[in-house]
């Protein structure tokens, strides 16, 4: 699947929306408006989009508390998503999961997660049902470089690896898990490596802030695993701007570690990229811009006016 | 009716479960080629195939997860812990994961699944295979929990279970899948959160839960000599709980001895003195009494395990106390 | 006395500790450099350095090993699980290990170690950043477990555990953590199972728990505007429970409401409502009420949140019903 | 660390001392003397004799459920060891415990463990008190392949990397858990691949039922840890000749397995080569047979003769 001129401009809009998006909520939750911990992924956006482009609206995804990014690449309403971050009646979980827990069945979105690594199996388990099910689909399983520390990534890599199912481990190495560098969690250079420890995985490092690299690895990844060949644990390198949940200063964080990061932002990338190739032309970015922009004001109109939920819907949707 | 024994209903659920719904499916450790530890999956694997009856790794967490991710995707997961104890292992996926997901994604999705366990001793098993751990479960919102004492409620709930849209924890006994028992042929199934008067009496009401049912009918007995009529209940699933039909035999006998086999320091027992103690409090003629293990782990040697477990002579000694009271 | 914060008591104990032994060091995930999520490890890193403060992958399981491993071999270990809900990563290690390697290995070993972590809702954090899962801890033998409620309970309880030698599961609460209150300068312990009245009154027993405390003490003072004076008790110590402070103070009010913040079915606060209604039956003159969360996840968003939570209302209302009958 | 005639000698003593008591064990426990589960290691005494051999007193092990070997060769006193199985007053736990939960910390046995990876966490944080108190015992930490499916395995590997702990994960392959082939496990040949999934574990794949080739190489790993340099994950092939536990007819087992598992003794192996070497005669090796005869005996009287605990003995040891 090579990417069309068309494909490249949705992938940026992608992008683009996903961090305007995150920008403006961070400036609502410093504001005081949003309740709870934020996480953003403002500088990965190139991960989420790169890895939902060539899925299916059927297959799945399962990710983490800094999952944004992929609901909205993999076609949540931001409107839905804003009021869910909210905690709004009108939200994706009717207020009751918040920023941590977007899910959204329909779409195919498993699940944001709160538990580190607490997503992986589950992802397994619906890899297992397409399989099981015959049905074609895929799954993309997020989570972090932190992530590896727990028994469950590795429980599950193995589990897909001697099922031979149709999943691909994304890593989004940001290269920090909280307040602590990836060499407090691991002692190898590149995630990837741990495929070697299973052996159906085929293990892949690359640029995840060049949201081609990504798209054309995932489209590898997703026909290898529609072949029934396994799984694949792609490591997509990326940078964390932000603090690990907004209104950590970041103390602990080197200064030239956040100024590195910020020298290779993935949408100034892509956009240098797009102008480069004559893609997009200047006056096509603006238009985006100008497009993107008032969707999340009326996104945050939305969630800022939908009711609250009311307080006896606690007591529901605890069963079937 | 023909009789069959316990790991057989359990055997026989799952049979007939899977040949009616082609969703269902098996797994766990050893349950495919070699029918599971205890053979309640026997045979399974030879008549669906590898597909529906799967060996997975040692690795609890993953069995838990994989039945998640497929049942939020449309199948319908039975897997097995291999013993109680090991669900240690998982309780992040069952705590977390199954047991919210619906309510914290909005109340949309269905989480058919039921994980099944042996749990108990009396085996000479040690301390890592012999507990009970069903109030961990029954404290958790989104889970249901499942505790058969009989063959003919562990075919009929195990079949509610698998056809019931929550996860649900279900809890064997190794000791009782020995045990005989009638079950109707074809097929029946037993509403999940309805208890059952195992024995009806006007002096005492005994609540108890799984092996301890058979030492409560055992006691039962033996008083009735002694013109003690004991009214046994078993509420069959501790969550949600058939809380009236406790209320109720308390109403009618005034006095109530609890027995199961776990820990008696925080048990499940405990929520049954609870309510009732808030909910009949004035129809109570005598103290609660609890019959429950000791606060110690299992012991592994012969006479210990005897000596930690509660028996039919506690729960005698119980009702005696009470009823003088 | 100087004032200071829960959280900083906390800190405060950790450091002593670490100073007069040098077999004490902390461990978990970010409690080094970072100082810990909630700042509970603030400092110790670059007073004690790298060996005797560990920054650990993300890995409960392991962490506990860790714990155990060491305690095992001579170190006393305190480690941090950085939120209650997480430590169902950790169940197997704590419940299989920790809490039974002295009792299965026949009764030589020590294991003195530690396991903080904060429990609590209140702060829109969801359903797996918020529970209270006490009661499962409550409920093994072979572990203690520990509640504070107060700033200087929460300095004197930990050092006290720390000088254990058993394992102890040290539960403090995210919204206390900014609690302030006086310490006294220097070295102080309180007894591990030895609870506190921390009003007295002669109407009623209110036994509290953790952050219910202060809502059970303000709930006292509008009670006492109306003439009705509640004892309100903290038991502080979960397991070993000081229950013959309860028991006389039932004895001495007559009527008992229970007050905690998790889930009411199958909560601590059953065991207490159990056991009063075993040994206290006779002083009890209306039914024990207790005040406690509904059975659902924990909802995060506010209005559903603020309706979870059993509130100072809550039990002033159950207060009212229990003196009227 | 080279072995002389004489290492050479303990060491066959130490493998015939194992087979031996757990054959006694074995028809005892058939006969109905020894009550619960019973996990026989016949056939993997090389691997418990070699690795423990070079091991110090002060050194650690920590074992499974299979672990009467490697009690016996880091030390154990069979009579104490055997009264324990029996659940009588007398053993390393006073009955408490019983063949799965052998331990005794004067010896520096850990524990063994009926939770499957339970125990090598446990290791982890023994081989962190070593380094922690500069005392430069090591911990051999002994596992099955099937304990690869677990979590906590792979979680104490990453752990014992970073921190560079001194500590020899052995596993013990012997292809089987419970009733299932490797396979079912894993879809690697060698569990030592799985150290390349971290930075500081060297792993290595050997052949568990020669004796002289584990003692070689835990040599060389624990001379390893002891510099500093980290964990070695030693996997040592080896052969289950009996059920998973006593009682466990193996029908799911395919015959030939069985069969070559026979074929490749490690008892055998090794006799013959001290036989071929002169290092014995038929002689001595009798002699040894002869030795260990009466004190297996010895230790089945022990035990036969010991007291049961006294019942009240059940409220006891539950905290210091
Ligand atoms: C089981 C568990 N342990 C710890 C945490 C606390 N926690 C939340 S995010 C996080 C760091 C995760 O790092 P990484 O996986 O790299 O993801 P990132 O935040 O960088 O996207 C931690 C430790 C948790 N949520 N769950
Ligand atoms: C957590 C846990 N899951 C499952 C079991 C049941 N079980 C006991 S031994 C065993 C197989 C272990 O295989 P392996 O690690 O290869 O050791 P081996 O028995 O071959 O020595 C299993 C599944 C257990 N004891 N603990
Ligand atoms: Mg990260
Ligand atoms: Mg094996």
């Amino acid at each position: 699947m090579e990417l069309t001129k068309e494909d490249m401009v949705k992938l940026f809009t992608t992008m683009l929306t996903i961090r305007r998006f995150e920008e403006k909520v961070s400036e609502l939750f410093l504001g005081g408006k949003i309740p709870g911990f934020i996480h953003l992924g403002i500088g990965q956006e190139a991960v989420a989009a790169g890895c939902c482009f060539p899925l299916k609206k059927e297959d799945y995804i399962a990710n983490t508390h800094r999952g944004h990014g992929q609901c909205i690449a993999k076609g949540a309403d931001i409107k839905i998503l804003m009021a869910e971050i909210f905690g709004k009646a009108t939200g994706y979980c009717k207020g009751k999961g918040g920023s941590m827990h977007l899910a959204s069945l329909d779409l195919g979105i498993l699940g944001a997660n709160g538990i580190v690594a607490g997503g992986i199996p589950i992802a397994v388990g619906a890899a297992f049902s397409a399989k099981y099910r015959k049905s074609d689909q895929v799954v993309a399983c997020f989570f972090g470089d932190g992530a590896t520390g727990e028994g469950a990534f590795y429980e599950s890599l193995n589990l897909a690896s001697i099922l031979k199912l149709p999943i691909i481990f994304v890593c989004e190495n940001n290269h920090w898990a909280e307040f602590s560098p990836q060499s407090t969690h691991m002692d190898i250079e590149k995630v990837a490596q741990k495929a070697l420890a299973f052996g159906n995985i085929k293990g892949e490092t690359i640029d995840g802030n060049d949201v081609i690299t990504v798209h054309n690895a995932m489209v590898k990844a997703i026909e290898r695993a529609r072949r029934g060949e396994g799984p694949t644990l792609l490591e997509c390198n990326t940078t964390r701007y932000r603090g690990h949940y907004e209104g950590d200063p970041q103390k602990y964080r080197p200064k030239d570690d956040l100024e590195s990061a910020k020298s290779n932002d993935a949408i100034e990338r892509f956009k240098t990229f797009l102008l480069e190739k004559n893609i997009v032309t200047s006056k096509n970015i603006e238009d985006i811009e100008g497009e993107i922009k008032p969707k999340i004001d009326e996104a945050v109109k939305f969630a800022e006016e939908s009711p609250l939920p009311l307080p006896e819907e606690t007591l529901k949707d605890v069963y079937s | 009716m023909p009789e069959t024994r316990y790991v057989r209903a359990i055997n026989d659920a799952l049979k007939e479960e899977m040949e009616r719904d082609p969703k269902v499916f098996v797994a766990g450790e050893d349950v495919a080629i070699a029918g599971g530890s205890f053979s309640a999956t026997r045979g399974l694997y030879e008549q669906f195939g590898k597909e529906r009856v799967v060996d997975t790794p040692i690795a609890e967490s993953s069995i838990v997860g994989l039945a998640i991710g497929a049942a939020l995707t449309g199948l319908r997961p039975v897997v097995e812990i291999m013993f109680n104890d090991f669900v240690t292992c998982a309780m992040d996926q069952i705590v977390n994961q199954a047991a919210k997901i619906k309510y914290m994604f909005g109340g949309k999705p269905k989480l058919p699944l039921v994980i099944r366990m042996p749990a108990g001793a009396g085996m000479n098993a040690g301390p890592q295979h012999s507990q009970s751990l069903e109030a961990w479960f029954t404290h958790i919102p989104g889970l249901k929990v499942i505790m058969p004492s009989t063959v003919y409620d562990a075919k009929g709930l195990l079949k509610s279970a698998i056809r019931d849209d929550n996860p649900i924890i279900f809890i064997e006994n190794k000791i009782l899948y020995s045990l005989k028992g009638d079950v109707p042929e074809g097929d029946y199934t037993i509403p999940i959160g309805v208890g059952e008067i195992k024995r009806e009496g006007r002096d005492v009401t005994i609540v108890a839960t799984s092996q301890m049912v058979h030492k409560a009918l055992k006691a039962a007995q033996t008083l009735s000599a002694e013109k003690i009529e004991a009214e046994v209940i078993d509420p069959r699933t501790l969550s949600p709980l058939d809380k009236n039909l406790i209320i109720d035999s308390v109403k009618k006998t005034g006095r109530l001895v609890i027995a199961y086999e776990a820990v008696k320091f925080c048990g499940y027992g405990a929520e049954i003195a609870a309510i009732v103690s808030e909910e009949a409090f004035r129809f109570l003629k005598a103290p609660i009494k609890r019959v429950a293990a000791p606060f110690t782990p299992i012991p592994f040697s012969k006479p210990l395990e005897q000596f930690y477990l509660p028996k039919d002579t506690d729960i005698i000694q119980a009702v005696k106390e009470v009823v003088a009271n």
